[in-house]
C-alpha cells in the first residue's frame, strides 16, 4: 500500500538492523526441522553418487541431448502456460459466473490425474485416433511421438501450477488498483498491461518457475503421449528412467543434474524478481 | 534363421517400439543395422510393454514391436495391429537377487519364506512366473511389497531395503556387483517369451530386415552376452 | 448538458438523487458513513446501481439497461486513501493518464512534471510510492487525478492528509482548476465547501439531508449537520406561535421568515455568538432562557466556545475566566428572540 | 484494505450486477481455449471408459483398499506438510537472512526431482542403510514397506506446494496488520495464531489442497521408497499403475474416481474458504 | 520517569530527540513528509533506528545493544491508515487488545463495547471493516488502540478523516482519556494540539524546529511552520536596530524581547488581525508599509483573509467589497511596529 511507509518496517535494509520480524523463536525450530526433511534425502542422494563417474556420465551424447531437449521443451511449455493461463487465472480470480468453483476444481485436475493418465487423455484427444485426430491429420498436423507432443504433455501438467500461483497474487493484489486505473481512464487492456500484470508479476513469476519446473520433471504424461525418442521426445526424465534400467548409479547422477538445473533457474528467477518490483 | 543377416531398403527410417529392458542389445544392433545398411535410420522408443503397446493402439508411427512379454503381443496381434505372426527371439528367467554379502543367508527358494522378500505384483509377468515357481515348489511367499516392474525389485535389493528379490537373469547380471544372484532351478520351467513383429498396415520392408537382424546370429550374441536365454526353437 | 444521477444501492441504504450544471462544482458534506463515497463509485462506474441512471453532458452513464464502463465516462475518482501505483515511480503515476490516452512517453512526462510542481511536490518525481509519507502520496494522487483532465472530477476527502502549511496552496490551485470544472468534492471541511464548491449537498444517511448554494446553506441550515458545519445551534421542534416547542418540552421564541402555522415540524437556528452566558438565572429582555449543564470549554484566540449538549455560546476569555466555567457548570444561556430564525423543516 | 470499501466494486453481489470487473473481452476468448486444452483430454477420457463395466471395476476389492489408503495417506501428509510447511513459508516470507534465496530454491527440489529419484533419496535416507537408518532401528523404528513409508513419500513431493502458496499469500498480504497487533500488546505467537493465520486463511487452504491433490496423485517415490503391497502401502496411483498390464480399461475407469475425488476435495476446500474469509 | 527518544535514521534523514514528563501528551506538527510517523514507528519498535536510544517510565526500550520488541514496550500505536484486521467483526477488533492481555472473552468484548460506545460505533460492532465507511474505519481504530491501555499512546492523525460533527465529540473524549496518560499525538489540525496536548514539537525536514509548550509555541512561534499553525505571519531575516531587514531587502519595525545585537537571524512576528489594507500607499503612523501582490481571499463569517504570497491580513467582508479586492489587486499593508514581535533565531 502507499503511504505508510513507516510501519512497512523492514525498510529494505537486510540484516540485524532490519526492523520488525515478529516471528516467535520456537517457528525457527519447526522450520528447520521442515527443511531438513527435505534437505536431508538430498543430501543422501549427493553422498551417494560415484563423482569419479560423474563426469562421463553427465556427458554422454545421449545425457545432452536430453538435457538440451528438457530445456528447450520446458522453455516452451512455460511460455505456453504463461500465455494460456494468465489469462484464465484472471478470469477465475476477476469475474464471477455460475459454474467457477466446477471449472476451478477442473483446471486444477493435471495435478492429481496420475501423470500416466494424463499421457493417454492426451493420446486419446490429440492422438490419430483421439477427438481431434480426425481434424488434425487432415489438417495435415501430426503430433503425438513429435517433440510437440512433448510440449503438450508438459504444458499439460504444468498450467494448474501457473494458473493457481497468478489466481492467489490477484486475489491478494485486490481490484483496487485497476478501478483506479479504469477511472484514470485506461481501457481495460491498457488496464491489464500496465497495471494488473506489473502488480502481480512476482506472482506470475514464481508461477512461471513452478510450471518449468515441474515441466522440466515431467515423466509418465511425456513417455505415454510423446515416447521416448532420443533426441526428439527422450527428455532428462525419461532417459533417467531407461538409465534406471540398466544403470540405477547413472540415473541417480543424471538426477542431480536436473536437480541443478532446477536450482539455477529458481534462484535466477527469484533474484531477477526481487529487483524487478517490490 | 542364421546365416548372413539380411540387407533392408536403404534410405528409411525404421521405428522400433522395444521394451525398456532390451535397450542395451537394442542401440547396438540399431547401430549394427544402420552400419550395413547406409542412408536407413532406426528410431528406437523403449518404455514398458504395456506402455508400448497403448501407444500403438493409439496410432504410434511404430514400424516394429518387441515386447517383453507374451500377453502384451497377443493384445495387438488380436487388435490386427502385428503383420503375419509374431515370433519369439529370447527368453528370460527368473533368480533370486539379494544384497551383496547375501546379509539373509539365502540359499534357495525354499528360503525365501522367512525373509523380507520383493517380487512382482501377479499381474506383470514377473510376478505371473514367481506365482507359477510357487505352485511347482508348493512354497508359499509372502513379499512384503509386490511391485509393478522388475527394476523396482531390483532397486530395492540394491538399497539393502529387501533381504531378496525375485528378478530376471538379465537385470541380475546388468546389476553385477551390487546384488548377487541365487539361481532356481525351477525357473526353467517357467520362462518368459520376448516376441518381436511388424506392426500393421504399412510397416516398410526395413521392418521384416530388422526383425531378421534381431532374430539373426548378431542380434543372438548381443542378447546371449547380456544373459538372455535362446527362444525354445533354438537350444 | 452537465451531470445528472439518480440512483439506490439497497444494501447500503443508499438512495440519492442530485444534478450539477456543467463546470459547477459540488460539495458533499455528510457524516461518516452517510453515503459519500458511494456516489462517487456510482459516478464513476466503480459500483451498479440496484436502479436508477446518470447522465454527463448528454451521454448516458448507466440506466436500467446501460452501463457505461469506466474508462469510457470521463469520470476520473480520487479515491479517499490515495492507491498509487505502486510499481510506477511518482512521475509515471502522474504520467498514467495522459498515457492511457495516448500521449507519447516524453509528453505525458512533461504534463506530469507540470502538475507535480502545481501540488508542490516535484522534488518527489523520482521515488516510489512506497516510500512517500501519507500527506506525499495524497498531494500525488491530486496531481495523478488531475492529469487525467476528466469531464468531471471526483474528489473524495483531497485534503484531510495534507498539512495545516500545505492546505492553503493545495486548496488555491484546486479552485484554480475546478473553475468551469465539473466536480464533485467530498469533504468533512468547511473551508473547501466555501471556497471551492458554488453548491453544497449535504447526505445522511443515504438520503439528501439539503442542498443549495453554499451560501444559503450555510447561513440557513436545515439539518443540524449542515447547522454544526457552520458553526450554528439547530434545535429541531414543532411550531407555536411566535416559536417551537423542542422534544424536551422547552419554549423557544424565534422571528419566522414567512408566517408559519402552529403544529408543524420546524428548527430554529442561532449563532453561539448571540447567545449570553449567565451563572444565575437572568432577569431582563431576552425571551429565551435555557438552564444547561456545560459539557466542554474550547479555546481559540480571544474566545472560549462553551458547549452544552447540542447547544453551544461563544464568550470571551476573560469572561469565561470570570464566570469561572468548568464541564459540569450549570449556567444559564439566553438568547434574543430576534437572533433566533426559525423555519419549517 | 479496510475502511474503503465502496472501491471493492464486487460488494459480495455475485451476477450481471456485480459492479466493475474490468476484463478485456478477447481474455475470455483465450481464458477459454486453455481451458478447453485441458478438458477436452478428460472428455477424451470420460468417452473412451466401459460405463457398463465401470460400477464392477470400481467396487473391487483392491480399488476400495486403495482408495480408503489413498485418502487416509494423503490426508495425514497434508496435516504434516501444513505443520512443517507453514513455518517455513513464514521464515521465508517473514524473516531475512542471508542463504534464503539457496533454501528456497531447495525447499522447492522435490517439484522437479522425478519421483523416482525422490524415492530413492528417501530410502537413502530412512531406508535400513539409509543415513538415519541405523539410528531409526537403534529406535526401533522400521519405516520400510509401511504405511508410514508412503505418508512421508506423499509429504515429501508435496510439501514444496503448501511453502509455496503460503509464501507467495504471506509476502502479498505484507506485515502491516502484524506490526498494529504487537503494537496492540500482542506476542509473537499471539499475532501467529490471531492475525498472521486468520490473514492468510486462503492461501494456507488453497496450498493444502494443493498438497493434498499432489499426495493423492503421487506415484513413483511411493512405489521406491514404499513399495506396493494391497492394503498397506498400494495406493490408488499404484493400483491404477499395476491395472494397467492385464486391463488398461479397468485403468482408466480408476482414474475417473481419483479425479472425482480431486475434484471434491478442491471444490468442497474452495467452498468453505469462500464463506470463512474475504 | 516518562518517555524520552532519542534517534537517528539515515535513509530518511531523521535525527530527532524528545523527552516527556510522565502523563504529558505532546502533538507533534509538522509538514507532509516532515518526519511525523517516522518518529512514532521508531517508539512504537516497528522501525529500527541507525543509532539513539529510548526509555519508557524508566524501562529501557531501545539502545546501541538492546532492542525490546514492540509487544513488551507498553506503547501502542494507532497508525495513520486504521488497518483494521479484516477477518475480525469490529468488537473483536476492539477486543483484540484486551484478549491479547490475556482477558477472558466475555470481559474484553464487555470493554470493547464500552470503548466502541466513547468512540460513538456502537452500531457497528457486528460489521465486518470491509463494510465500513473510511472514516467509520477510523473511528474504530481509536476505540481499538484505546483499549489497550498502553503506558504511552502513540496517535497517528487520529481525527483527520472523522466527520465535522463527530470530531468534536470525539476530541473531546480523546482529551479525557489522554487526561494524566503519556501519549504523542501527530495532527494537522491545530485545534487538536490546542485541546489534547501540553506540549509542542515542531518537526522540519527530520529535525525538531522547535518545542515548548502548546501556548508559547503558538503565541511565539520561532517557525514558520508553527507561525502558519496559529494563523500568524511570520518573516525571518537578519536583525537592524530596531527591527530586521528580510532575504527580499525589506526593513520591518519591530518590538524585541530581549536586546538583540545587529546581524544576527531573527524573526518578526504579527497577527492578520493588526495588518491594514490599503488601496495606495499610505502616509501614516505605522512605520511598517509593505507593497504586495493579492493572491487570495479566504472569507470566513464576517471576515476575509487577504493573503499576499507569505502575509495575510484579516478585514472585515465589508472593507474587502470596498477595497474591491481580487487576486491580483496590488495593495500596501501595514502595521504598527509595536505590533510587531522579533526574536532572535
Ligand atoms: N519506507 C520508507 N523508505 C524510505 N523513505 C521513507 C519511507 N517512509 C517514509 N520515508 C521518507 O521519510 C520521510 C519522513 O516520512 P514520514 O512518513 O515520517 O512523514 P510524516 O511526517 O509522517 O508525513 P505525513 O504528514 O505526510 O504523514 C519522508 O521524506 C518520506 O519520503
Ligand atoms: N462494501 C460495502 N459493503 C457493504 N456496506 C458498505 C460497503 N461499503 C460501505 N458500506 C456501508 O455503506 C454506507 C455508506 O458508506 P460510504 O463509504 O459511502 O460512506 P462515506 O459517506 O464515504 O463515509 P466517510 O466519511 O466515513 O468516508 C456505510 O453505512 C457503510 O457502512
Ligand atoms: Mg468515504
Ligand atoms: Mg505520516
Amino acid at each position: 500500500m502507499t503511504g505508510t511507509a513507516p510501519l512497512a518496517a523492514p525498510d529494505r535494509v537486510r540484516g540485524p538492523r532490519a526492523g520488525f520480524s515478529g516471528l516467535p523463536l520456537w517457528l525457527f525450530v519447526v522450520a528447520a526441522l521442515g527443511a531438513l526433511f527435505i534437505l536431508l534425502p538430498l543430501a543422501a542422494i549427493v553422498v551417494r553418487v560415484d563423482w569419479t563417474r560423474f563426469p562421463e556420465l553427465v556427458t554422454s551424447e545421449s545425457s545432452i541431448a536430453a538435457l538440451k531437449l528438457s530445456l528447450t521443451t520446458s522453455a516452451a511449455a512455460t511460455t505456453l502456460c504463461i500465455l494460456a493461463g494468465t489469462p484464465m487465472a484472471l478470469v477465475l480470480a476477476r469475474s464471477a459466473f455460475p459454474g467457477q468453483q466446477v471449472l476451478r476444481a477442473l483446471v486444477l485436475l493435471p495435478l492429481v490425474l496420475p501423470p500416466v493418465v494424463g499421457g493417454i487423455a492426451l493420446l486419446y484427444t490429440f492422438g490419430r485416433q483421439g477427438l481431434l485426430g480426425g481434424t488434425l491429420s487432415t489438417l495435415g498436423v501430426d503430433i503425438a511421438f513429435s517433440t510437440t507432443a512433448v510440449v503438450l504433455a508438459q504444458t499439460f501438467v504444468a498450467l494448474p501450477f501457473l494458473v493457481l500461483s497468478l489466481e492467489g497474487a490477484l486475489r491478494s493484489a485486490g481490484g483496487r488498483y485497476e478501478a483506479v486505473a479504469a477511472t484514470l481512464g485506461a481501457s481495460p487492456t491498457t488496464v491489464l498491461r500496465r497495471v494488473t500484470i506489473p502488480l502481480v508479476l512476482p506472482g506470475l513469476l514464481s508461477g512461471a518457475v513452478l510450471s518449468f519446473a515441474r515441466a522440466l520433471g515431467e515423466f509418465g504424461a511425456t513417455l505415454t503421449f510423446a515416447g521416448s525418442l532420443q533426441g526428439v521426445t527422450r527428455t532428462l526424465p525419461l532417459e533417467i528412467y531407461l538409465q534406471r534400467e540398466t544403470d540405477p548409479d547413472a540415473a541417480v547422477a543424471l538426477s542431480l543434474v536436473l536437480v541443478a538445473v532446477a536450482v539455477l533457474v529458481v534462484a535466477l528467477a527469484h533474484r531477477s524478481s526481487g529487483s524487478a518490483v517490490r | 534363421g542364421g546365416g548372413a543377416d539380411p540387407a533392408g531398403g536403404d534410405g528409411e527410417t525404421i521405428t522400433v517400439f522395444a521394451a525398456a529392458s532390451l535397450r542395451g542389445v537394442f542401440e547396438s544392433l540399431a547401430e549394427d543395422y544402420e552400419a550395413r545398411n547406409p542412408g536407413s535410420e532406426v528410431v528406437l522408443n523403449f518404455a514398458g510393454s504395456s506402455d508400448l503397446a497403448t501407444q500403438i493402439e493409439a496410432g504410434a508411427p511404430a514400424d516394429v514391436f518387441a515386447s517383453a512379454d507374451a500377453p502384451t503381443m497377443e493384445r495387438l496381434a488380436e487388435a490386427g495391429l502385428i503383420d503375419g505372426e509374431p515370433g519369439e527371439f529370447a527368453r528370460n528367467r527368473l533368480t533370486i537377487a539379494v544384497p551383496p554379502g547375501n546379509p539373509a543367508g539365502v540359499e534357495g527358494f525354499t528360503d525365501l519364506a522367512g525373509v523380507r522378500l520383493v517380487a512382482c505384483a501377479p499381474q506383470v509377468p514377473c510376478g505371473a512366473a514367481a506365482t507359477r515357481i510357487q505352485e511347482i515348489t508348493g512354497v508359499r511367499l509372502s513379499p512384503v511389497s509386490e511391485e509393478s516392474s522388475v527394476t523396482e525389485v531390483l532397486g530395492k535389493v540394491i538399497s539393502g531395503e529387501a533381504d531378496a528379490g525375485l528378478v530376471y537373469v538379465t537385470d541380475a547380471l546388468a546389476a553385477a556387483g551390487k546384488v548377487e544372484a541365487v539361481s532356481i532351478p525351477e525357473a526353467a520351467e517357467v520362462p518368459n517369451s520376448y516376441l518381436i513383429g511388424a506392426v500393421a498396415p504399412g510397416a516398410p520392408e526395413g521392418a521384416q530386415a530388422f526383425i531378421d537382424t534381431v532374430t539373426g546370429s548378431t542380434g543372438q550374441t548381443l542378447l546371449k552376452d547380456a544373459g538372455f536365454q535362446p527362444p525354445a526353437d533354438r537350444p | 448538458m452537465g451531470f445528472a444521477l439518480e440512483a439506490a444501492v439497497h444494501a447500503r441504504r443508499f438512495d440519492v438523487a442530485l444534478s450539477m450544471d456543467d463546470g459547477e462544482t459540488l460539495a458533499v458534506l455528510g457524516a461518516n458513513g452517510a453515503g459519500k463515497s458511494t456516489l462517487l463509485a456510482l459516478a464513476a462506474g466503480l459500483l451498479r446501481a440496484d436502479s436508477g441512471s446518470a447522465e454527463l453532458d448528454g451521454r448516458n452513464l448507466f440506466g436500467p439497461r446501460s452501463f457505461l464502463p469506466p474508462h469510457r465516462r470521463g469520470v476520473c475518482l480520487l479515491p479517499q486513501e490515495p492507491l498509487l501505483f505502486p510499481h510506477l515511480s511518482v512521475l509515471d503515476n502522474v504520467a498514467f493518464a495522459p498515457r492511457s490516452a495516448g500521449e507519447s512517453r516524453a509528453a505525458s512526462r512533461a504534463s506530469a512534471l507540470q502538475w507535480l510542481a502545481e501540488v508542490e511536490a516535484s522534488e518527489l518525481a523520482d521515488k516510489r510510492p512506497g516510500q512517500l509519507s501519507g500527506g506525499q502520496a495524497h498531494r500525488v494522487a491530486v496531481a495523478r487525478a488531475l492529469a487525467a483532465r476528466p469531464s468531471l472530477l471526483l474528489l473524495d476527502e483531497p485534503l484531510a492528509a495534507i498539512d495545516a502549511a500545505a492546505a492553503p496552496g493545495l486548496r488555491r490551485m484546486l479552485r484554480r482548476v475546478l473553475a468551469g470544472r465539473s466536480a464533485v468534492i467530498v469533504t468533512h471541511d468547511l473551508l473547501d465547501a466555501l471556497i471551492l464548491a458554488d453548491t453544497v449537498m449535504v447526505l445522511q444517511e443515504g438520503r439528501v439531508a439539503e442542498a443549495g448554494s453554499t451560501q444559503s446553506v450555510l447561513e440557513r441550515p436545515r439539518s443540524s449537520f449542515a447547522a454544526g458545519l457552520a458553526g450554528l445551534n439547530f434545535v429541531p421542534g414543532t411550531s407555536v406561535p411566535l416559536g417551537l416547542v423542542d422534544a424536551a418540552g422547552r419554549r423557544l421564541e424565534a422571528v419566522s421568515e414567512t408566517p408559519l402555522p402552529a403544529g408543524v415540524p420546524a428548527a430554529a437556528v442561532f449563532s453561539p455568538r448571540a447567545v449570553s452566558v449567565f451563572p444565575a438565572a437572568p432577569a431582563g429582555s431576552p425571551r429565551n432562557v435555557l438552564r444547561v449543564a456545560v459539557t466542554d470549554l474550547e479555546p481559540h484566540g480571544e474566545f472560549v466556545t462553551v458547549r452544552a449538549g447540542h447547544l453551544s455560546a461563544e464568550i470571551s476569555t476573560s469572561a469565561a475566566a470570570e464566570l469561572d466555567l468548568v464541564p459540569g457548570s450549570e449556567v444559564w444561556f439566553t438568547v434574543k428572540a430576534t437572533a433566533v430564525t426559525l423555519f419549517p423543516l
